[in-house]
Formats: structure tokens, C-alpha cells, sequence
């Protein structure tokens, strides 16, 4: 009874003992399931799968992924989206690149970097609260402009970076036991924001503002602050996520974040997260990235033709998404 | 950049229509550097450069965008060949002669010159030099560009028909990696797990076999042979310091290409309808490639 | 009561098309009751928005404890002090009822909240407002009713100077009532000052000190509640005397229309009824006993577990609300917003919303006919707006509930279901509505009518279940029909 | 007057009278106000632009954007939306070559390509409608499936066609005047869609649907098979942006319709219509893909640098939205 009560608090239930929950859980689950279901499938389809050295790549293949969706989880919870992420994590791989290039040290670089995708974030926030317009098209245009702006600081090319510090060089191989760092970050990341959205005045009012903006505001809360808010997050874990990208390649690709491309929205549906918004928990973002990272990881070691893994994967994303959803009615 | 008169009133000034296939590749952006250092050299010359955002309709629209500002000439690359046919011959009908770079046109019926690589040629070349090394048997790797791509169908094709040839040569996967590194690092760091017994990998740019190289040397894996096409410099790099096999090299196509378009515009004609050669570099031939300033 | 607390001066509000306040002065003083009443799109709504910062005011002043103050806001306004429970519904459905219940004011402990003071505090409240629910229950399980007393649990934890309640009672029971009005009386004689709406006008005689009235945007007067009579209030709103409410109950009762037997699911247990053409058929009960739920199942929005209907005699499959209607059943649902109005569709795409198959040839929707139809309805239950192009969202929400009951009065129903149908309704078009109801009825339509207003199930019904946690436990016959009876059996603990 | 009032009809409004609806004919004409600016914007800085063929130029290049956002003004309009469609136009555009090059006749061809797409927008409508999922992910998952059908319809490469019919030759080149068949032929469809938008019983169960889904359900309208009209509308104008696709390019490309990317839905949305649905018009859906269109000609023929070109286009769909929207409180 004590371990469901803490699992039932993990999904975001503080009432185990009504009848309606154990319902709740089931649906609430049923991502997990699916993982569960991809995963054995996955073993049966490639013996090398269930490998320690496949899991650890699986690990980190899907750590990118996991930042920037952990962003878009929050901004959806909110009720908005936020597509300029594929565009921001370019900018700040590029970023990257071009400053470590310029000789600056790792830890200034990191700060410049965070504070640009915020910046980016921080716009989307302001001219979707300012204008009140439907964010879908708003952080497209700025996608557009992310990657006009990481062309540009490249100069067009992948920049190339001479003389790496170790700490960049080294920090998507490392690996603490099979487990790599990158992932543990990952995991720390989403620990803290699972405890940001769930225990602090600002994560209960952006679940608030997703499920019903008109009450938020008349209940005297700025509405403004929690979107923006949302959007710097995203911006910010964009951030990390192109310094992430840039650890993997260690060169600065002006278009890295197409790469994420719609995988970054799946995930978080997948998960369970609500487009509508104000349903949903970050914590289920990473079965979302799992789920992901599995199929592409299985469809390259299985080796179907190139058109028959684009269709199986699209399949596989709209059966993810269906177990994930419950009928309403 | 400043707008040209439509048409060269005094037989002077010239405007050059150069229709790109994308931007954000590193040898479209050398390039530019290439025909800025040649404008330099004739003022009495401008440009109007188009992305084609890797999209084929896009180049279409930019291509009629040239016709109706009435360039005297165009260059283009295709993103892909077969999709420019229509808008090529609608620029013939206006009397705009067209000049093929870097790649090959499906029609070339409407060209009246090209500088072009031969990416068949290459990927034959690449071949041949993975074959070698591995002594004509083993299991190699191919990474691929995005799927259709008429440079990726070609580079695909010229590679078989060579690697067809040897029975001992097993293709034991052949992935999308949509001509980029980071992708390149997740799509072979699958691969290498399923197939742990791999001697040799062909990727259809240096930017994927770089990103093989890396999944490699973190591996600490040295005896797997990786061939790519395209020679950019740090590849070069990569050669010289034993990491990457060997590669095929590419010539930007300027300021070939914009000499060629003058000497027509001026005189009527063209000297040459050349392809560029496919030469293979490796570690003993690299130094003689090599140029630490190249743009490149 | 010497000096007012709060001084509303010369207030105008202009909406495109309708001046929707001209020119009011209100005042109020500490420790008491203000009831405004008029009819719908009055003005009320707006008046009480315009102090809780949701509009600006076009003119006027608004004087607080002597100072003028500029309320931009509802920020501003929760910090000068006012609280407040709107007429539409207004929570957030994904949090917990205590979290809504505090919402903006969480008590925090080391920089998190403290759900266990914010629950403990929550459920004090709710036990307060005698309700049987739990704080940490998620919003989204709450039947309308029971979010409407949350709303006002929400309103009352806040402890504010001036408290606004903006028709709270609709679709609540008098039992609730009774509790929400002991606490109002608390709370002013602690010194708060309270600004209450309804169409209840027995409500104001209640609890109210004063009285002031609006018509269309104007003040008419304002009265202490003691110098005056329900006549002379109506007589304020409407301009004239209503004279009887109700009309006689003798109606010719025909055959079973529609019957029910042992209808079951998660919230409605066994249930069995009958409605005959000709009549009317009350269902009455507290809050949350199943009312809504019971007529949700009959007509296929929700789904049955057991249970068979039958349609004149026959069995029918009812499993969607279109096998429903096929049967010619009709549906005046309680939740306005959710499955009432479409808000961004204007008046004459709501009226005609349910009976486009009738209204279209070959798939094309006369309009000319449709204008005629809605026009109709538009001067029959007096709809308040600008033409009937005008959006839904846009109505005051008396004339929302209009636009519904005309949707459904349209479909020609042989069999209609109400669902708190004169909730929001002033007492003139309620009236009105209650005579066509009446004439329906006459014409051989079966009616089942849900209230929560007692009077009006008495004044309208040949026959009463009484429902209690999704059972029904009595059946009442004309004779037996009276508030005390149904009270009673609303309230009988069963063993 | 009558002019005015025939105005007032065709944006959805007729009642002249009132002062409310001045107000609103100027939030709902603003996107003709933008699209007015940019006419003046792009005439100043080229002097290219005004000439006839430049404008023909931008009709012919708008069309096949017109006829997929189009459909996707219908899906949207229901609060929907349809991510498939760029997959759908590449899977008709291969399946349009790879039936010519084999041989058929055009009006047989047309009829499978029509049929073949408009399944894919059944497939859509049914699974969102039965399984009561969000549209975004779903349609995301099926343009993957489209994708990888097209790349297999294709054989993998683009598709020559050797002996063209007359017809598919001319299409796209055909004029009549100034004006490219294409074009009438698109504002064909716009008019008749036009009117099935907003006279007929559909067309307002089409609107409900996006208003208000409950509401719809309870009056007894069958919302799936409301959905599913409209998907299949997208889909069927998938399949005629294929046509009209591969008559551009005369061959069948597999990556076709990833031309139209982001361009669907700013189109439709700087047209006017919300994304929340229930509001909007496919008429005015012609001015965002003429926006867009002439931003994409001027930033050609003005030739700025091409990261520039990014930037200032996502700018200025960002600004064209902020004026198409208008504040909502
Ligand atoms: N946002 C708005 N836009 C336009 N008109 C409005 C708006 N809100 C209210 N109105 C109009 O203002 C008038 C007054 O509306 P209000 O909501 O204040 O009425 P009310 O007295 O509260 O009525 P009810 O008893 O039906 O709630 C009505 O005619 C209504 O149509
Ligand atoms: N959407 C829902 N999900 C879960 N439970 C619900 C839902 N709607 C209502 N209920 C439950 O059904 C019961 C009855 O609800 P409701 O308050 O609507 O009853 P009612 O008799 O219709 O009363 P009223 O008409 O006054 O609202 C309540 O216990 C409520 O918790
Ligand atoms: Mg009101
Ligand atoms: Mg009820």
C-alpha cells in the first residue's frame, strides 16, 4: 500500500482510495506498457538488442532527444508548443562551436550559450502573451529564424573546433558503470523538474494556465510570467541540448537540431503529455524518449530497407500514441 | 546586395543568376568565398544567388524568379536533375543560357556548358579504393544521403557497379544518414552492434564518415576501413592523422564555373564542357591536397 | 451603516451594439447584503466584472473606503479586496479541488507547497459548506453542481472584504443554501459586505439588506428588502405584474411514451421510470445525487452498464445521443458551456444547430427559413441581442440558456428531457417558459423535468422521483407533491 | 453599400448595421491590410516585382501550396490538424509519375491518385475519431508512413516520365491572359469549397466540430463521420497538390511535398484562421499563400544573403501572424 501511494503521488495523484484511480493508473501506465511491449519486441526482432553495450548507446542516442523534449514537455503542459526548438538547438550547437573555437573556456562558453536559447525562449514567451496569438506558428517562424541565425554564426559550414578541453571531448563518452553520464544528467534534469512542476507555486500554476488560461488570470495570476516562463525552460534545455549535441559530433552543425525533427513532440505525447495541455508529468517524457530511441535503434539493427523502416516507424508512433491515449468518452 | 538593371543596357554589366541547391553545406559556402573573391576581380559583373533549401520545388521558384528578372545567364547545381527540366527549357525559351555546375542536368539539351563532378565517377572511385585496401573481400557499411537525392542515387549506383564485381565484397548494411554527422554517430553506432565483424564502411560525404571516424576512434576500433567522397579539409585532416582512410576529391566548381559564364556572355561561346576528375585521396597523396587557408 | 465602504459612480460599459450599463450608481455599506437583481442582460454580470477587473469601465468612478481607485485588473482587484464566483464556471479542471480552493494563495513551506495544510484547510472549508467530497479529489471527477459549491468554498476561503456572487445558487439545492446563507450570515456580522445575485427572487428576501434593480443597463431603484414584496421587484424588472406563475396541472394524460427499467452504471444504480405523453415528470434530490447522470444515460451521452429502454412500448438501442434524437428524444443539458452553446457560433447556428436536417434541401441550408424560425424564438423567449448573427460568447449568460432551450424547443421532441432548464432564466421568461412547456405538454409531449428549484418542480409536476445516490427512492403522485415531501424523501438516510 | 454588404456576406457577416461589426470586418480583413503591405514593401525594393511575368510567376508558384492549405484550412477549421499532408502530396506526386511512366491514361491516373490519397485522409479521420486522440501526433506518424510509401512507390529515386500526354505537359505552363490555369483552376476549388464551408449542412457541422465537439455530439451529429469529411478533403487536396506538383517538375520526386513543410499551416493561419477552431475562412486562406508567396519571390529577387533570407522570412511570418491575430481580451 506504501509503494502505491508513493507511485500513485509519482504520477500526480495524492487521493489512492477512490475507485476512479485504479483506472487512472492503468492509463496512466499504459506508455509503460508500451515500452515494455516495444522492448520485448525489440529483443525478438535483434539478439544484439538486449546487449549492454546496445542499451548504453540506446542510452545516449536518446539523451538529446530527452533535453529537448523534457522543454517541450513543460510548454505543453502549459497548452502551447514550442517548434523553434529544433532551430534553438542548432543556434546554440553552432554557438558552441564557434566559442570554444574562439578559445573561450568551457564554463563561460556553457553560460553564453544558456543565456542565448532563453533569450530565444524568452521572446517566444513575450510575443505569445503580448499579442495572445496561438503559439504553433509564432515559435515556427522563430524556428526559421534559429536556424537563419545558426547559419550564420557558422558562416554556413560545420565549424570544426581545433584544441578541445577534455571536459568537452569526453562528455558524451563517458559512463558511470553501463549507465552514460549524459543520461544520469538527464535523469537528474527531469528529477528536478518533476519536483519543479509538481511542489512549486510556479509549476502548479503552469499546469493551471494549460488546463484553464481565463481562470489562472482572473485568480489574480500573471499569465504572462508562467507562459514566458515555460518558454525560457524550453529555451534553456535547448541549450543543453545543443551542448549535448555538439559533445556527440564535436563539431558545430548548423542544422544538428533537424535531426530531433518531430521526434521531439512524439515523445511527449507518446508520454502521455496532453497537447490540450495541463495533463501530464515530465517523468513520463522519458518513457517518450525511450520508446523513440528503441524503434530507431531497432530498425538500424534489424536493417529493413530505408522506406519500410520510415513506415513501420511512422506505424509504430500512431499505435505509441493510441495505447498511450484512453477514450474520453 | 544591390538590385541590377534587368538587362546589360551598355553590353557591360552582366548579372549572373547562380541557383544554389542549399546553403548549409560547407562546400556551397566555400563557394561563395570563391565567387566574392571573383567578384572582386570584375565589378562589372553582379550576382543573384538562390537557396534551394534542399528542395526541389523551391529551386523551380527560384529559377522563374531569375527568368522574370531577366539574368543573362544561369548557373545552376540541381537538387534534383530530373525536376529542373521544365524550368530549364522555359529559361532556353526566354533566351537565357544556362550553365551546368557540380552537377549533371537530366536535359542537357539546354545547357550550354557545365563544370560539373561526376558523382557516378566518384562513387566508382570511392569503390575501387575501399575494394582495394580491403583486397577485393570483407563486409563492409553504407551510409547514404537522403533518400531520392538524384547526387545520392548517383553516388549509390557508380559505388555498386564497381563493388558488384567482386562476390567476396558483402554490403551487410546500408542506412539514411541524410548526409549529416550527427546523425552519422547514432546510425553507425547501431549499426556497429549488430555487426560487430565489419571491414569496411562507404559513406556517401566526408560529414558522415567523419561522424563513422569519431564512433570508431571512441570505440577504440582501428581496423575498419572508411572511405567517403567530398575531400573537405578537415577530412584532409583526418587522413593525415591515420583516423580516416581515404576520400574522393570534389573541386568547387568557382570560379570555373562564373570564367566559363563570362567567356559566353562575351563571346558566344564556351571552350570546354569538362568533368571534373574524381581523384582519390589517401594518406600518400593527401599532402599534395592539402592547404591549411583552403575554404574548403 | 452611515458612510459606504464602496461607491460605484455613474458606471457606463458599451459593448459593439449594446450599452450594456448606462450610467449606475451603486453604494455599499459594511456588513451588508447588496442583491441585484433584473432581467437577463441586464447588466449584472458586467457591473460585477467591472469590479473585479475582467472589463474596464468606459466611464464612472469606482470610490473604495473613500479613495478612488483604478481596478485594471484582477490582480488589482483581489488586492483591494474583492472576491468573487462568477456566473460562468470557473475552475481549472486538472488541478485538485485544493488547489483550486487556493489557487494563487498556496501556503508554501520551504519554498514548495504544503499539501498538507493546503488539504487540511481545503477540507475544512468544504465540511464547513457541508459538502461530502474530498479535498485532494481532481476537479474533473465534480458534477456541476458540486464545482459550483467549490467555486463558492473558493470565494469564502479568501476572507475578503467584499464578496461577489454572481447567481450562485443556480442548479444548487435549497439544502446547500441554507448552509452557503448561515455562512454569509457569519461572515457579516464579522463586518464583510456581500454583493449577491439571483433570479431566485425569494432568495434575496432571505439574505439581502437592500435591493437595487437593473433594466437594460439602467438602475430602476434601489430598496431596503424590508419596504418591499416579490411583486413590486418584478414589477421593477420587468415593467409589469407577471400575476400567476403556474398554470393549473390538468392536463390530459395519455400513453407511455417513454419507459426505463433497472437503468445501471458507475454513478446511477437501478433505475425505473416511466413518462407518459401529456405529462410532466419532476426529478428531484440533493446535489450529486444523479439527476443529470440518470438523464445522460437515458439519452446515450453516457454510457449504461444495464438497463433497457423502451419507446412507446418498444424496445430501442440508445447507445449515442443521434440514436437518441432518431427516437425522437430532445435534450436541454445543464452544462452551458460544455454541451449547451457552441461560444464562437452566433445565436441563429445555435438555435438551428439540432434540426439542420429538416432545415436543408439537398444538403444546402435554407437560410431564409432558418431567419424566420429563429426570429421567432428570438421575440418568443425574449433572447437580448444585437441581431442573430451575434456570437454566443458574447451574450449575458440568462440569454445563452435561451438560445438553448430554443435549439431544443425546436427539434419537436416527443420526448424532451430538461436538465435545470430555467437555470439563469429571469422570472419573466420563466414564465413564459413554463407556459410553453405547459403547452407542450398538452400537445402529447412527455416531459422529463430536472430542478434543483423546488418550487418550480411543484408548480410543474403531474408526477416526482426523488433521487438519492443514483437511486431512485420515491415516487410522488400529483397529490403527494409538495417541497416538504420532497425534501423529506431527499433527505431520508437509507439503511 | 450593397458592395459593402456583398463584402460583409462573403467574410461570414451579415449585419452591416451594428458598430461591433466594423470593428470586426477590421480584425478580419487585417490579413488583406498585410498582404497589401507587403505588395508595397516588395514593389519598393524591387522594381522587378510589379511586372506581369514576375506576378504570374508568383501565381504559378503559390498553386500547389493553395490546393494543400486548402485542405488543411478544412482540418483545421474542424480544431484539428494535418501534419500528413506533406507526406500525402509526395506519395501522389511518385504515384502520378510511376502510373504515366507505366503507361496509363491521365483521367485513370488522376482517379487513383485521388482515391489513393484521400484514403490516406480516411485512414487519419477514423483512427483520431475512434481512438479519440490528438491529430497532431497521429497525422505527424502518418506523414513518416506517406514518406516511406512514396520513397517505395518511387523505387527510392525520382521517377522520369518518357512520353508525356499533352495535357500533363501543359498544366502548369498553360495561361489564360496573365493569369496560370493553375491558379483558376485553384480559385475554382477555393469557391467551392467556399460555399460548401458555409452553405451547406456539412459545412456547419464542419465549423461546430472546431466550436464546440460536445455540443455537436449531444445534437446528435455523428462527429466522426464530420471528422473524417474533412480529413478526407485534405487528403483528396493532397492528391490534386501532387498532380499539380508533379506538373511542375514534370517527375516524381519522393521528397516532393517537403517543399511545402511549415508553409501549410502559416498560410492558413495567417489567413486568419485559429488553430482552437471554429473560426475562420478558406477564402481568406488565398492571402496567406499569396503572402507567403511573395515573400519567398521578393527575398530572390532582392537577392539579400541567404542566412538573411531565413531570418527576415521567419520574421516576417511572425509579424504577419501578429497582424493577422488580433487581441483577444
Ligand atoms: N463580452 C461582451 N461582448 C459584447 N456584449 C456583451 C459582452 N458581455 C455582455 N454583453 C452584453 O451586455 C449585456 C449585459 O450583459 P450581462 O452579462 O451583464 O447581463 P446579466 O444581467 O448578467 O444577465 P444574466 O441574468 O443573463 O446573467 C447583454 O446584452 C450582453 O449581450
Ligand atoms: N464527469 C464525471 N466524472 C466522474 N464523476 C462524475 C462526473 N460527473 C458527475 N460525477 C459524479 O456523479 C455524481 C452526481 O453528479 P451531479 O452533481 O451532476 O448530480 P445531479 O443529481 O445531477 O445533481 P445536480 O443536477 O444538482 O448537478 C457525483 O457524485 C459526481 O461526483
Ligand atoms: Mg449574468
Ligand atoms: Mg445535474
Amino acid at each position: 500500500m506504501k509503494i502505491k501511494n508513493t507511485f500513485m503521488n509519482l504520477i500526480g495523484n495524492n487521493d489512492p482510495a477512490s475507485k476512479f484511480n485504479r483506472k487512472k493508473m492503468l492509463t496512466t501506465l499504459s506508455p509503460v506498457i508500451g515500452l515494455v511491449a516495444l522492448f520485448i519486441l525489440a529483443s525478438s526482432l535483434s539478439n544484439v538488442f538486449l546487449t549492454a553495450s546496445n542499451l548504453t548507446n540506446v542510452l545516449r542516442q536518446v539523451s538529446v532527444l530527452g533535453f529537448a523534449a523534457l522543454g517541450m514537455t513543460i510548454v505543453i503542459i502549459t497548452g502551447n508548443i514550442d517548434l523553434s526548438i529544433i532551430g534553438n538547438v542548432s543556434m546554440s550547437t553552432t554557438l558552441v562551436a564557434v566559442l570554444l573555437q574562439n578559445g573561450w573556456d568551457v564554463v563561460p562558453m556553457i553560460l553564453v550559450v544558456l543565456l542565448a536559447s532563453s533569450t530565444i525562449g524568452l521572446l517566444n514567451g513575450l510575443i505569445i502573451s503580448y499579442f495572445k496569438i496561438e503559439s504553433f506558428v509564432i515559435t515556427m517562424g522563430m524556428q526559421v529564424v534559429c536556424f537563419g541565425l545558426s547559419l550564420f554564426i557558422a558562416g554556413g559550414r560545420t565549424v570544426i573546433v581545433d584544441n578541445l578541453a577534455p571536459f568537452m571531448l569526453n562528455l558524451a563518452s563517458n559512463k558511470l558503470g553501463m549507465i552514460p553520464v549524459m543520461f544520469i544528467i538527464l535523469l537528474g534534469f527531469y528529477t528536478v523538474f518533476y519536483i519543479f512542476t509538481k511542489k512549486t507555486k510556479m509549476g502548479r500554476y503552469i499546469y493551471a494556465l494549460g488546463g484553464n488560461e481565463e481562470v489562472s488570470y482572473v485568480s489574480g495570476v500573471n499569465v504572462t510570467i508562467v507562459r514566458t516562463t515555460a518558454y525560457i525552460l524550453s529555451g534553456l534545455m535547448a541549450g543543453v541540448a545543443g551542448i549535448f549535441t555538439f559533445s556527440r559530433s564535436l563539431c558545430g552543425d548548423p542544422a544538428a537540431g533537424s535531426a530531433l525533427g518531430m521526434y521531439v513532440v512524439a515523445a511527449v505525447v507518446i508520454g502521455g503529455t496532453k497537447m490540450s495541455g495541463g495533463r501530464g508529468s515530465v517523468l513520463f517524457t522519458i518513457i517518450g524518449i525511450l520508446i523513440i530511441g528503441i524503434i530507431n535503434n531497432t530498425l538500424n539493427l534489424v536493417g529493413f530497407e530505408y522506406y519500410a523502416q520510415q513506415i513501420i516507424q511512422g506505424l509504430i508512433i500512431i499505435f505509441a500514441v493510441v495505447i498511450s491515449s484512453k477514450k474520453r468518452r | 546586395a544591390k538590385e541590377a538593371e534587368p538587362t546589360s543596357t551598355t553590353g557591360e554589366d552582366f548579372l549572373i543568376g547562380i541557383s544554389q541547391p542549399f546553403m548549409g553545406h560547407p562546400i556551397r559556402q566555400a563557394g561563395t568565398v570563391l565567387i566574392n573573391a571573383w567578384l572582386e576581380e570584375h565589378p562589372d559583373v553582379e550576382v543573384m544567388v538562390t537557396d534551394g533549401q534542399l528542395n526541389a520545388a523551391k529551386q523551380i521558384a527560384d529559377i522563374e524568379d531569375m527568368i522574370t528578372k531577366k539574368v543573362d545567364i544561369i548557373l545552376v547545381a540541381a537538387h534534383q536533375s530530373p525536376t529542373l527540366v521544365g524550368v530549364l527549357r522555359e529559361a532556353k525559351a526566354a533566351g537565357i543560357p544556362v550553365i551546368a555546375f557540380d552537377r549533371t542536368l537530366t536535359d542537357p539539351s539546354v545547357q550550354v556548358g557545365m563544370v560539373v563532378n561526376d558523382d557516378y565517377a566518384a562513387g566508382a572511385s570511392a569503390a575501387q579504393l575501399l575494394v582495394d585496401k580491403l583486397g577485393g573481400k570483407g563486409n563492409i557499411v553504407v551510409l547514404q544521403g537522403p533518400a531520392g537525392n538524384t547526387t545520392v542515387t548517383l553516388r549509390q549506383d557508380g559505388f555498386l557497379s564497381v563493388v558488384n564485381k567482386y562476390p567476396d565484397i558483402k554490403i551487410v548494411d546500408d542506412q539514411v544518414a541524410n548526409f549529416q554527422r550527427v546523425q552519422a554517430v547514432d546510425v553507425f553506432e547501431n549499426i556497429l552492434q549488430a555487426n560487430p565483424d565489419i571491414d569496411g564502411i562507404y559513406c556517401h560525404n566526408d560529414e558522415m564518415a567523419l561522424g563513422c571516424v569519431k564512433v570508431l576512434k571512441d570505440a577504440g576500433i582501428t581496423d575498419i576501413i572508411t572511405v567517403g567522397i567530398d575531400g573537405q579539409k578537415d577530412a584532409l585532416e583526418a587522413i593525415m592523422a591515420g583516423d580516416y582512410y581515404g576520400t574522393i576529391r570534389k573541386v568547387v566548381e568557382f570560379p570555373a564555373a562564373l570564367d566559363m559564364a563570362l567567356e559566353y556572355l562575351k563571346t558566344g561561346k564556351t571552350t570546354s564542357m569538362n568533368y571534373l576528375d574524381s581523384i582519390p585521396i589517401t594518406k600518400e597523396n593527401v599532402e599534395q591536397y592539402y592547404d591549411p587557408d583552403a575554404v574548403f | 451603516m452611515n458612510k459606504p465602504m464602496l461607491q460605484v459612480n455613474n458606471i457606463t460599459k458599451q459593448f459593439p451594439g449594446v450599452k450594456a450599463l448606462d450610467r449606475v450608481s451603486i453604494d455599499l455599506y459594511e456588513g451588508e447584503v447588496l442583491c441585484i437583481a433584473g432581467e437577463n442582460g441586464a447588466g449584472k454580470s458586467t457591473l460585477i466584472k467591472i469590479l473585479s477587473g475582467v472589463f474596464m469601465l468606459d466611464e464612472g468612478e469606482i470610490i473604495l473606503n473613500d479613495e478612488k481607485v483604478n481596478i485594471k485588473n484582477p490582480l488589482t482587484a483581489i488586492e483591494l479586496g474583492f472576491s468573487v464566483v462568477y456566473q460562468e464556471h470557473r475552475l481549472i479542471n486538472n488541478l485538485t479541488v485544493a488547489e483550486n480552493i487556493y489557487f494563487g494563495r498556496f501556503p508554501m513551506k520551504r519554498g514548495f507547497v504544503d499539501y498538507r495544510k493546503l488539504n487540511d484547510d481545503a477540507q475544512q472549508i468544504l465540511n464547513r459548506l457541508g459538502m461530502n467530497i474530498r479535498a485532494s479529489e481532481l476537479v474533473s471527477s465534480l458534477g456541476s453542481s458540486q464545482s459550483q459549491m467549490v467555486e463558492i468554498a473558493k470565494a469564502l476561503s479568501v476572507g475578503a472584504k467584499i464578496m461577489i456572487l454572481d447567481e450562485p445558487s443556480a442548479a444548487i439545492t435549497d439544502s446547500e443554501l441554507e448552509k452557503l446563507f448561515e455562512i454569509i450570515k457569519d461572515l457579516k456580522s464579522e463586518g464583510q459586505s456581500f454583493i449577491y445575485i439571483s433570479h431566485r427572487l425569494k432568495e434575496l428576501f432571505e439574505i439581502g439588506d437592500r435591493v437595487a434593480v437593473l433594466k437594460d443597463g439602467k438602475l430602476v431603484g434601489v430598496e431596503k428588502v424590508s419596504d418591499i414584496d416579490t411583486k413590486k421587484i418584478i414589477s421593477m424588472m420587468v415593467g409589469r405584474d407577471l400575476g400567476e406563475v403556474y398554470r393549473p396541472k390538468d392536463r390530459e394524460i395519455k400513453e407511455e411514451v417513454l419507459r426505463v427499467e433497472n437503468l445501471t452504471n458507475d454513478i446511477v444504480h437501478d433505475c425505473s421510470f416511466t413518462v407518459r405523453a401529456g405529462e410532466i415528470v419532476g426529478f428531484s434530490g440533493l446535489v450529486g445525487s444523479g439527476r443529470s447522470e440518470l438523464a445522460e444515460s437515458v439519452f446515450g451521452y453516457r454510457k449504461r452498464r444495464a438497463g433497457d429502454i423502451f419507446v412507446d412500448g418498444r424496445k430501442v438501442r440508445i447507445r449515442t445521443p443521434k440514436d437518441a434524437i432518431a427516437n425522437g428524444m430532445g435534450f436541454i443539458t445543464e452544462d452551458r458551456k460544455t454541451t449547451g452553446v457552441i461560444l464562437n457560433k452566433s445565436v441563429a447556428v445555435n438555435t438551428t444547430f439540432a434540426i439542420l436536417d429538416k432545415l436543408s434541401r439537398a444538403g444546402f441550408v435554407n437560410t431564409r427559413e432558418e431567419k424566420v424560425l429563429v426570429d421567432n424564438y428570438i421575440k418568443k423567449l425574449k433572447i437580448k441581442t444585437p441581431s442573430d448573427k451575434q456570437e454566443a460568447q458574447f451574450l449575458s449568460g440568462g440569454n445563452q440558456q435561451k438560445v438553448i432551450l430554443a435549439k431544443w424547443l425546436l427539434t419537436e421532441s416527443k420526448f424532451l428531457i430538461c436538465d435545470e432548464p430555467t437555470k439563469g432564466i429571469d422570472v419573466g421568461t420563466k414564465q413564459e417558459f413554463y407556459n410553453i412547456l405547459d403547452d407542450l405538454a398538452r400537445q402529447g409531449i412527455a416531459i422529463m423535468l430536472i430542478s434543483s428549484e423546488l418550487p418550480e418542480i411543484v408548480g410543474l409536476s403531474n408526477r416526482v422521483y426523488v433521487m438519492q445516490e443514483g437511486r431512485i427512492v420515491k415516487e410522488l403522485m400529483e397529490d403527494e407533491i409538495s417541497e416538504e415531501t420532497i425534501t423529506t424523501y431527499s433527505m431520508h438516510e437509507m439503511e
